[in-house]
């Protein structure tokens, strides 16, 4: 069990470690311990992400840090179970990682000024939530085997149900519960899958799945011969497809996103759509074009049609929204929308540039929601029309927000820019989605400077509007610790917090290189895996779909773009 | 019809006539005085079936205990007149009870009808099977066609096979490696013993009973030694196979086979026996206990030597067979003396350990060529001085000295050994059921004041004593039973 | 000995079924007893007979044990009787059914 | 520092504007207002002195331009696997060169003049800091190598453009609302327009497999090259469509040419002593407030120091050096000028390959590009890249669709609009045309469809001048419609045309903005100064800075607009330095002879002529005809208006009170006039086109000085031949010119235009209709909003409530999933539950009770009772054991 221990199960279960600290301190007496505690539990886990960056080889595409052993390996009839502990880092997940513990310390830090957390106390219970999360969420992004995967797929549901039902909103419950139900109703189809896959392929391990899958003659029937009309391969594609799509969410899935971001607390919301969506986006990468390229092939153009619809109509309608929050949440539609479209477009730029996006999404909207969320301990509501002229009041404060909002909205040499740029420019170039998507898509970017730039004119600019309401009703805010001279002084941890993101947009704005070598070898030798399955069934799959195939399929020494 | 089948008979009968006697009588006094008659009967049936000590015990337990111990209740309660009193209740229990006794006789019996009334005999113990190689023989090199099959080797156990005639071109001692098969009797496929070495003897091993033929093969090529030798084996008994060289030319034959069998009979307490072979020197021999001077003390008595040492064992006729002789045990030196009483091999200080067998083989050592000019038919062959004496002193069967069945040694022994728990518990038993006992017949102190107002209806004297003892008041006339106004 | 080993079998089982017999028709407990102890002593008879079939000295052990199982069970069983008689005055197995159900 | 190495200060001319806005950023506060003024300054004047010796490198040497590493940041967007690799990368060549002294002269002069303008203003730090950001974003357009670096330069202005607009957004009330509207509607129009320049980036890519525009040491123009190292003419062949055949002529000439200076210079350790030091230690950071934890080499503050002490005082961007540079230096191999040095055509940059490409011949594979499941033909997608930039253009340089942001932008800051809005960022689009001239050489169509877009936005916008009575809106409508003559020029294919009007313009717009500007600020300190007359001299000058600001909108709580020209008038005598120098501006605007205006016009108009007569194709000819023709009108409307303006602001009595006492502004704003002034009288004379009757080889300017520098940038150029001075069409448009200030004379001359405040025209009756139509802005805004923004807010509005709300949240998620759960649990409950499940449970009690009432009668309490009852187990018990036997007993 413990011979080749890895960095990799090192990181994954430090938080834990900051778990089981937490247990042993007292609620009422140790309030600033436990704050620490869970402070220094994610700085840590953090710095050992860094390390294990470090220790990356980025040209070498296999698994690396690799802890495996088997702990299931049972023979219950005729059914052989074997599923193994196996985790491991490479291009794809490693980037995620070092997200989920780079957002965690700040949202443990912006929590310490948090009103709500204050106002309903609990403190140890919070922040043990938030550890397990983090614990359940970096175990998704490492882990290989499908049965642990998906059994981190469903913890990281339980602590993000507390988060929102306990310190949410006014219908904190109802969010909950809905957040709750649509995640576990998708992943139930994916269990299913799962348990298919495993029998067939008579493992659980990913990389062996992946192994037999790309068989010449392997067929998921396991009986009769591959044939046309054979849809197993489908529904099980889309067995774990919607489950990705609801956590995405794609589309038609998503009307959970914005009840659970609006009722969320500021650090669950910022996790939330810092980390939890990303978990959908990455599970695409990880299972659907792995495990079933040739149905990656088949779907990508529908699959592109919903992303695109998903960047327009989030984009379109989070202009419509009077609550800040509800807004950032469509915007999350939009953004991944995009991601969606990169991923799908099945060639290196797109799906670099869908886990590049994942990251820049993750920053950009955290930070909107940590503002979004400062302004809510100011103001308590998350309505827009009781906001007004803040740049005036805070300079600082404002010009963060510019910042924050224009790498968002896409600013070229801002970290947005990049991803989208990379995407666009994937599927532009891509085999199966062609250039309409990307003329449309690209009109999410017009969109999304739209409502950007009316958010930011109606909280920053206009007349200023002091917290507590202007128009009368203002009793007063007794309690409001900082209402010293100006409200709107920003605490010394709500500082803190914004320069690391400050730092990684521009950072990855500037020089997203790093991040790029990072997951270029795995990329590539995902596409190379997607393309195998390409030869085979792209002429039958089109065929079928009635898309002709391009005049030159053979790529002649033609202005061929290279390599797409 | 057998003695004993007669008295079994009788006995059984009697047993069966005492056992409805108790049933029957309606004095309890006499349906004891059955009872104890049938004990009787069935302690005689135990002495035939070679259970003396349990026919002790069962007379003297049960019949003198149990029995006497019934008849002092029944007189203490009187009980004696157990007239049935009215309420004659479950007019249909006989019924049911002799139905139910019927079925159960039916449901005993059953088996013994369908078994067919023959149980397997008894199996005695697997006899014993031990080969010695004392092989000295003249072997002629050419070869010799194998007799053939004994296939008429049935009855007669020395018969002997009728070697074809060729002429010894060469004489060579043979003392190499014997092979011997065993075929027949119930063995499934032959029993092989390869490379029985000259001089040795193999383990004792057991070979479940029934006619066998032997083969002896010369190992290294196989080459046939001897005639096919019929060979039966009993139950319980012990054979010790020894193969002897054999010089008749003419005759041409080879080896013989001598078998040794003797029961597993105990030997006497604190004495070893001894088994001799003499496959060394055409003299005989003779074994004697040199005693303390350790040399041969010899007397002429009218113009004869007369030995004086103690003679274990005389006459050993050179490949003869085999001779016994037992002795104290003890540390001793013996030897062998020839006919004119020279000590052809001396073992000083012998130890002699009881309850052993020692099997002793007399045999020339090693592998000398017989030379040329021996004269075949020279009567016995005198061998050239160059030989040397040895004797092998081959590994004999300890036997643990086997109790006579049924004998109160043996159930003693095992009893202690294997049973030990058992009878522990059960003598604990016996401690508990007594003070068990006293203490339910015990009348209690406070109870009985309590109780002081009841009368008590006891006819006898001897429950008067009691009643005074208990402090009860004494009454006189006859208590009616059945009729008693329980508190 | 040439008695076959099944005649002292079958002499057991009559005995056995006549204590049976007794004990379930006898209305006087020592009686009852009585019939118990031949029950046992047929029993008895029939493991020696065995033993010696099996030429296994275990038979005779076993007899062994029964008869002090026997004993102590007639010497707490008469006891018993005795504190009954104290009690009741009577031995008669059909007075002492209070026990019922 | 001998001047081969002058390129290599090109990364400073982003990192010292970038710097002074950090510096302003983070201490403008707590610098007082002349010092963060002079740091601005100082920034935006040392850019414009890197720019001179870069002018004058590159004028002395008939070097071509060169690619220049920036030290640090090399490698911008760069995933090797799949060859993507987009590098900041600089390139300087004369067009940047024109650029660079264009942007960098008026905006020095800008800033200069804001020192004055915004003397007061409560956020005058962060003015500079966003003028020095823009400046920063706009020479990173100008110099960038690939079009993604633009692009980043492109949305980089727009946002200044942005924050600059909305600068004044925290006026109180309606005015600051209006002002962070018009900013957030011109943002919104760019980012239109940027949409097209990126679908555009895409297709290059794809098509091209880089974005780059030169390949370092790559030759831009291979005859103008050949022809200046004397290494036989290209071969001339008919330049009908104006293909340049520079390309294809690969024929090899050895000789010397002394062109190592454009050799690449990533080399990191040049060599150039003294003020290149910097180099060293220069980062490029050209984003704004950059606070990244990058090196900001703070290094660089001493050194720009030192710099500016050298330029401080005289600031005289001493007049474009003419000395012809030294031709000496060793042979120049003609490989390296023909570009065959490159191993295949693919590694050379996007013009490079265009030339490849366009050489093959039509239909032939080769040409088809290949779109993931789309194939088109070389030409057809070229088409599509260029539509796609006309839209970015369209949308940067206000053109006809989206030039709807420009005349909102005036909400700003005057300095500002003269700076953006005049000068520099609305010509980025012309430049972006200018920069891809390769592509537009090989697709007359789109050119068409530009020259026609040009032509109609000059003319249009010209029309709706004559109606505006803010005097700053006429502007803005006279720089659209300017614009449009620039663009109508790239149409037609005279990029250098293009290129004069827009340095030309730069100068004389920014002089008539920067005029306008003292006028309002005079006429806002007269209004300040009569209306304060009242309460006590205090509250005049110095305090409330805010209100001291040109709040110029009508309905301000005083409803009086400075800005309006209504209010002005007879402000000649008030203010003699500013009416002077806005006469020169307008003189240069209308075209009068020999003013800068006439000679960029009547090229642009020359050129139009040629187009239509010897135009080779029909398209050529028609376009030729239709463009000269609107832009002749377009003249005539723009000196109708230019003269209106003056007559309404300068001449006259004043209108109101405010007017009369409108005191001359403040040297810091009027030396710039100055400056201006001069300029837009000198400038015409770089390009003095040939035999012109007076001025050709006038105090030894040559002809055609100005074309003869862009020629190695603009292959296009050297293929025609330049055109002689056209007579006939210069008096033409000199007639037209004089014509139109009479008649506009005759109109508003001597207070005509007071009466009550409605304009002439809209008096005369027949000329009513025309002018409310141009009043009214031909009603572009109400039908924007009809047409583009209410729809959109509506159909957004009905998205979210309807769609996702209603339909999607609760009617899916309640009324289908709930509901339907709820029923099947409802279903499951009553019969289900109740009717099955207790009833078996309770059954089974009963049952148990009956029978135990039977067996309990067994236990009858008699001992031989039980006897029996034991025995009969035995007996069962045995005969269950037999069982097999009898089996087998009956069996066998």
């Amino acid at each position: 069990m413990f011979e080749g221990l890895s960095l990799t199960t090192i990181v994954l279960f430090l938080p834990m470690v900051g778990f089981t600290i937490l247990l042993f301190l007292n609620q009422e007496t140790q309030k600033e311990q436990i704050k620490w505690t869970a402070f220094g539990t994610t700085m840590v886990t953090f710095f050992a992400s860094l390390i294990l960056w470090a220790g990356f080889d980025p040209n070498n595409p296999a698994l690396q840090m690799v802890h495996r052993f088997t702990w299931l390996n049972v023979q219950v009839g005729n059914v052989a179970i074997n599923s193994d502990y196996y985790v491991g880092v490479d291009g794809l997940s490693l980037l995620l990682v070092l997200l989920t513990t780079f957002i965690m310390p700040i949202a443990t830090l912006a929590s310490f000024s948090s009103g709500v957390l204050a106002e309903r106390g609990r403190e140890k219970l919070y922040y043990a939530f938030l550890l397990l999360l983090e614990w359940a969420m970096i175990g998704v992004f490492v882990v290989q085997d499908l049965i642990v995967f998906y059994v981190f797929w469903e913890v990281t549901l339980v602590p993000m149900y507390f988060l929102v039902g306990i310190w949410g909103g006014e219908q904190r419950v109802y969010a909950a519960v809905k957040f709750f139900l649509y995640t576990m109703a998708g992943s139930i189809l994916m269990l299913i899958a799962i348990l298919y896959v495993g029998n067939v392929a008579g493992t659980f391990v990913l990389p062996d799945v992946v192994a037999r899958v790309t068989a010449p003659d392997f067929s998921w029937t396991a009986t009769t011969a591959a044939s046309a009309s054979d849809i197993t391969g489908a529904l099980l594609f889309f067995g774990f497809f919607i489950a990705f799509a609801i956590k995405v969410p794609v589309f038609p899935f998503h009307s959970w996103l914005p009840d659970a971001h609006v009722q969320a607390p500021t650090a669950g919301s910022v996790i939330l759509a810092g980390v939890l969506l990303k978990m959908g986006t990455y599970g695409l990468v990880r299972f659907n074009l792995q495990m079933f390229p040739a149905e990656s092939i088949q779907f990508a153009p529908l699959i592109g049609v919903l992303a695109v619809i998903g960047i327009i109509y989030g984009a379109w309608v989070s202009y419509a929204q009077t609550d800040v929050k509800k807004l950032v949440a469509y915007s999350s539609v939009s953004h991944l929308g995009f991601v969606v479209l990169g991923i799908f477009s099945l060639n290196a730029q797109g799906i670099q540039g869908a886990t590049l996006q994942m990251v820049n999404h993750g920053i950009s909207t955290g930070g909107l929601f940590l503002l979004v969320g400062m302004l809510y301990e100011r103001y308590h509501t998350k309505d827009m029309a009781a906001y007004g002229g803040i740049w005036s009041k805070a300079p600082w404060f404002g010009a963060v927000a510019l910042v924050v909002a224009l790498s968002s909205m896409g600013l070229p040499g801002l970290n947005g820019f990049v991803g989208e740029f990379t995407i666009l420019l994937g599927s532009v170039g891509s085999k199966y989605l062609g250039f309409f998507f990307t003329l449309f898509a690209t009109l999410g970017v017009i969109m999304a400077a739209v409502y950007i730039l009316y958010m930011f004119q109606r909280v920053f600019m206009g007349d200023y509007k002091a917290p507590g309401g202007h128009d009368g009703h203002g009793h007063g805010h007794g309690h409001d610790a900082h209402s010293d001279d100006n409200p709107l002084k920003l605490h010394w941890n709500e500082v803190v917090v914004l320069i690391p993101i400050l730092i990684l947009i521009f950072w990855i704005g500037l020089q997203p290189g790093g991040f790029f070598d990072t997951m270029d070898a795995a990329t590539n030798q995902l596409v190379a895996h997607v393309e195998a399955a390409n030869e085979t069934t792209v002429a039958g799959a089109l065929e079928q779909n009635g898309l002709t195939v391009g005049t030159g399929t053979t790529t002649t020494e033609v202005a061929s773009n290279p390599g797409n | 019809m057998g003695v004993d089948v007669l008295l079994f008979l009788v006995v059984g009968a009697l047993a069966v006539g005492c056992a409805i006697g108790m049933l029957i009588s309606d004095n309890a006094v006499h349906s004891a005085l059955f009872l104890i008659a049938n004990f009787g009967c069935v302690a005689f049936m135990y002495l035939m079936l070679d259970a003396p000590f349990i026919a002790m015990v069962q007379i003297a337990v049960y019949a003198g205990a149990i029995m006497v111990l019934f008849l002092f209740v029944i007189m203490l309660l009187g009980a004696e007149q157990s007239h049935d009193t009215t309420t004659v209740t479950f007019r249909w229990l006989t019924g049911a009870a002799t139905i139910l006794g019927a079925s159960l006789l039916f449901a005993l019996g059953l088996p013994l009808v369908i078994g067919g009334f023959q149980l397997p005999e008894t199996a005695g113990r697997a006899p014993l099977l031990r080969v010695v190689n004392a092989g000295v023989s003249l072997v002629r090199t050419q070869e010799i066609a194998p007799a053939e099959p004994a296939a008429a080797a049935t009855a007669d156990p020395a018969a002997t096979a009728e070697a074809p005639a060729a002429a010894p071109a060469e004489v060579v001692r043979f003392s190499g490696e014997v092979q011997v098969t065993l075929t027949g009797g119930s063995l499934s496929e032959p029993l092989v013993l390869n490379n029985v070495p000259f001089g040795e003897a193999t383990d004792f091993f057991d070979v479940p009973a029934g006619d066998y033929t032997v083969q002896l093969l010369r190992q290294e090529d196989g080459q046939i030694m001897a005639a096919p030798y019929p060979l039966t084996l009993a139950a319980d008994s012990v054979t010790t196979l020894t193969l002897f060289g054999e010089y008749d030319f003419e005759a041409r034959k080879l080896l013989k086979l001598v078998p040794v069998a003797n029961s597993l009979a105990q030997v006497g307490n604190d004495e070893g026996r001894f088994i001799l072979f003499n496959a060394y020197t055409p003299q005989t021999l003779s074994f004697i206990d040199l005693g303390p001077d350790q040399a041969i003390n010899t007397t002429t008595r009218d113009g004869a030597t007369v030995l004086l040492d103690t003679v274990i064992a005389a006459d050993i006729a050179f490949e003869g067979a085999p001779v016994t002789g037992t002795y104290r045990e003890g540390t001793y030196s013996l030897a062998l003396i020839n006919s004119d009483l020279e000590i052809i091999h001396r073992l000083d200080n012998y130890t002699i350990t009881a309850d052993t067998e020692k099997t002793l083989l007399l045999m020339p050592d090693g592998e000398q060529p017989v030379p040329a000019d021996a004269d075949p038919d020279s009567g016995g062959i005198q061998f050239p001085a160059g030989f040397t004496f040895r004797s092998t002193v081959l590994p004999g069967l300890v036997f643990d000295t086997e109790p006579s069945f049924g004998s109160p040694l043996g159930i003693g022994r095992i009893l202690f050994t294997v049973y030990l728990l058992p009878v522990n518990l059960v003598g604990l038993l016996l401690l508990v059921a007594l003070v068990g006992v006293i203490v339910i017949s015990r009348p209690s102190g406070e109870k009985q004041e309590r109780r002081a107002n009841i009368r008590r209806r006891v006819s006898r004297p001897l429950v008067n004593v009691i009643a005074q003892q208990t402090g009860g008041e004494v009454t006189t006339e006859t208590p009616k039973l059945g009729s008693g106004d329980g508190s | 000995m040439n008695v076959p080993v099944e005649a002292f079998v079958i002499l057991s089982m009559v005995l056995f079924t006549l204590g049976a017999m007794g004990v379930m028709l006898r209305k006087n407990a020592i009686l009852v007893f009585m019939s118990v102890e031949l029950m046992l002593n047929a029993a008895n008879l029939a493991l020696v007979a065995f033993a010696k079939q099996w030429n296994d000295i275990g038979g005779h052990t076993f007899v062994f044990f029964v008869m002090t199982v026997a004993a102590a069970e007639v010497a707490i069983g008469l006891a018993l009787i005795v504190a009954i008689f104290r009690h009741k005055q009577s031995i008669n197995i059909d007075d002492l059914h209070q026990m019922e159900g | 520092m001998h001047t081969e190495t002058y390129p290599q200060l090109i990364p400073l001319v982003i990192l010292i504007p970038a710097l002074g806005a950090f510096i302003n950023i983070f201490w403008g506060s707590k610098l007082t207002e002349r010092v963060s003024g002079l740091i601005g300054i100082t920034a935006a004047v040392l850019t414009f002195i890197i720019s001179v010796l870069i002018f004058s490198h590159l004028n002395g040497h008939h070097g071509t331009g060169s690619v220049i590493n920036p030290v640090i940041f090399q490698t911008w967007l760069r995933i090797d696997s799949i060859g993507l690799d987009i590098p900041w990368q600089f390139r300087v060549d004369p067009l940047t060169a024109v650029m660079l002294l264009v942007v960098t002269g008026v905006g020095s002069l800008i800033h200069i003049y804001s020192m004055g303008y915004m003397h007061g203003d409560k956020k005058f730090s962060r003015f500079f800091a966003y003028l020095n950001l823009f400046m920063m974003f706009m020479l990173l357009l100008v110099t960038s190598n690939n079009f993604l670096m633009l692009f980043v330069g492109w949305e980089g202005v727009g946002v200044m453009s942005y924050l600059l607009i909305g600068f004044n957004w925290d006026k109180g009330g309606a005015l600051g609302w209006k002002n962070s509207n018009a900013a957030r509607k011109a943002m919104i129009v760019n980012r239109v327009g940027d949409f097209g320049v990126l679908m555009a980036i895409f297709m290059i890519f794809w098509t091209f497999g880089t974005l780059t525009f030169y390949q370092p040491g790559e030759t831009a123009n291979v005859c103008y090259a050949r022809e200046v190292n004397n290494l036989g003419a290209c071969a001339e062949e008919s330049h009908s469509e104006g293909e340049a055949a520079a390309a294809e002529g690969e024929t090899a000439a050895a000789e010397g040419d002394h062109s190592e200076g454009e050799t690449v210079a990533e080399a990191e350790g040049d060599h150039s002593e003294g003020e290149a030091a910097a180099a060293e230690g220069e980062t490029v950071a050209e984003a704004e407030g950059d606070h990244s934890e990058g090196e900001t080499a703070e290094g660089e503050g001493d050194h720009s120091e030192g710099e500016t002490a050298a330029a401080e005082g005289d600031h005289s961007e001493g007049e474009t050096a003419e000395g012809e540079g030294g031709h000496g230096g060793e042979p120049v191999v003609l490989a390296d000028v023909d570009n065959s040095k490159f191993a295949s055509y693919t590694d050379l940059g996007v013009f490079g390959q265009t030339a490849h490409y366009m050489s093959l011949e039509e239909g032939s594979p080769e040409r088809l590009v290949q779109f993931g499941t789309l194939a088109l033909d070389f030409k057809t997608v070229l088409f599509i890249i260029v539509l796609f930039l006309l839209l970015g253009v369209a949308g940067k340089s206000a053109q006809i669709p989206l030039f709807v942001w420009l005349p909102d932008a005036m909400a700003g800051p005057t300095p500002v609009s003269a700076l953006m809005h005049a000068a520099t960022m609305v010509t980025a689009g012309v430049f972006l045309l200018i920069r891809s001239n390769v592509f537009l050489d090989y697709v007359p169509e789109a050119r068409l469809v530009i020259a026609i877009i040009g032509s109609v936005t000059a003319l249009m916008a010209g029309f709706i001048a004559l109606g505006q009575w803010d005097i700053k809106r006429v502007l803005a409508f006279s720089t659209v419609s300017q614009l449009g003559f620039m663009v109508a020029a790239v149409g037609l294919g005279a990029y250098v045309a293009a290129l004069f009007h827009l340095a030309t313009h730069a100068v004389f717009k920014a002089l008539l903005f920067l005029g306008s500007g003292s006028v309002i600020h005079g006429v806002e300190h007269g209004h300040h100064h009569v209306h304060a007359h009242g309460n006590g001299p205090g509250h005049g000058h110095g305090n409330g800075p805010d209100d001291h600001h040109d709040a110029h909108d009508e309905h301000v709580d005083e409803a009086f607009d400075p800005q309006d020209m209504r209010n002005m008038g007879g402000l000649a005598s008030r203010m003699p330095i500013t009416y002077w120098t806005y006469l020169f501006g307008t003189f240069a605007l209308a075209g009068l002879p020999f003013f800068a205006g006439f000679w960029s016009k009547d090229e642009i108009l020359a050129d139009a002529f040629h187009e239509a007569l010897e135009g080779h194709l029909l398209l050529d000819n028609l376009a030729g005809y239709i463009v000269l023709g609107l832009l002749l009108v377009a003249a005539g409307f723009t000196a109708f208006y230019m003269w209106r303006q003056v007559q309404m602001v300068f001449h006259g009595d004043p209108r109101t009170e405010a007017a009369a006492s409108a005191p001359e502004s403040s040297a810091w704003m009027t030396i710039p006039l100055l400056v201006l002034a001069f300029f837009s009288f000198t400038v015409g004379f770089v390009n003095v086109p040939k035999y012109t009757p007076i001025f050709s080889g006038f105090m030894g300017i040559q002809d055609y000085e100005f074309k003869h520098f862009l020629e190695s940038a603009i292959p296009s150029v050297t293929l025609k031949e330049s055109l002689a001075f056209n007579t006939p069409l210069a008096l033409l448009a000199v007639v037209i010119a004089f014509s139109a200030i009479a008649l506009s004379h005759s109109i508003y001359g001597g207070n005509k235009a007071v009466q009550g405040r409605r304009d002439p025209l809209h008096v005369n009756r027949s000329t009513r209709q025309m002018w409310s139509l141009a009043n009214a802005r031909l009603y572009w805004d109400e039908i924007y909003f009809r047409l583009i923004e209410n729809p959109y807010n509506r159909l957004s509005k009905f998205l979210y409530e309807v769609v996702d709300w209603r339909f999607l949240h609760d009617y899916f998620h309640d009324s289908v999933l709930k509901a339907g759960y709820d029923s099947m649990g409802k279903l499951l409950a009553k019969p289900f539950d109740l009717g099955i499940i207790d009833g078996t449970v309770n059954g089974v009690g009963a049952l148990v009770r009956l029978l135990s009432g039977r067996v309990r009668v067994v236990q009858t309490g008699y001992v031989r009772v039980y006897a029996v009852i034991l025995l009969l187990g035995v007996v069962a018990v045995l005969l269950i054991m037999l069982l097999p036997l009898l089996q087998v007993q009956a069996g066998s």
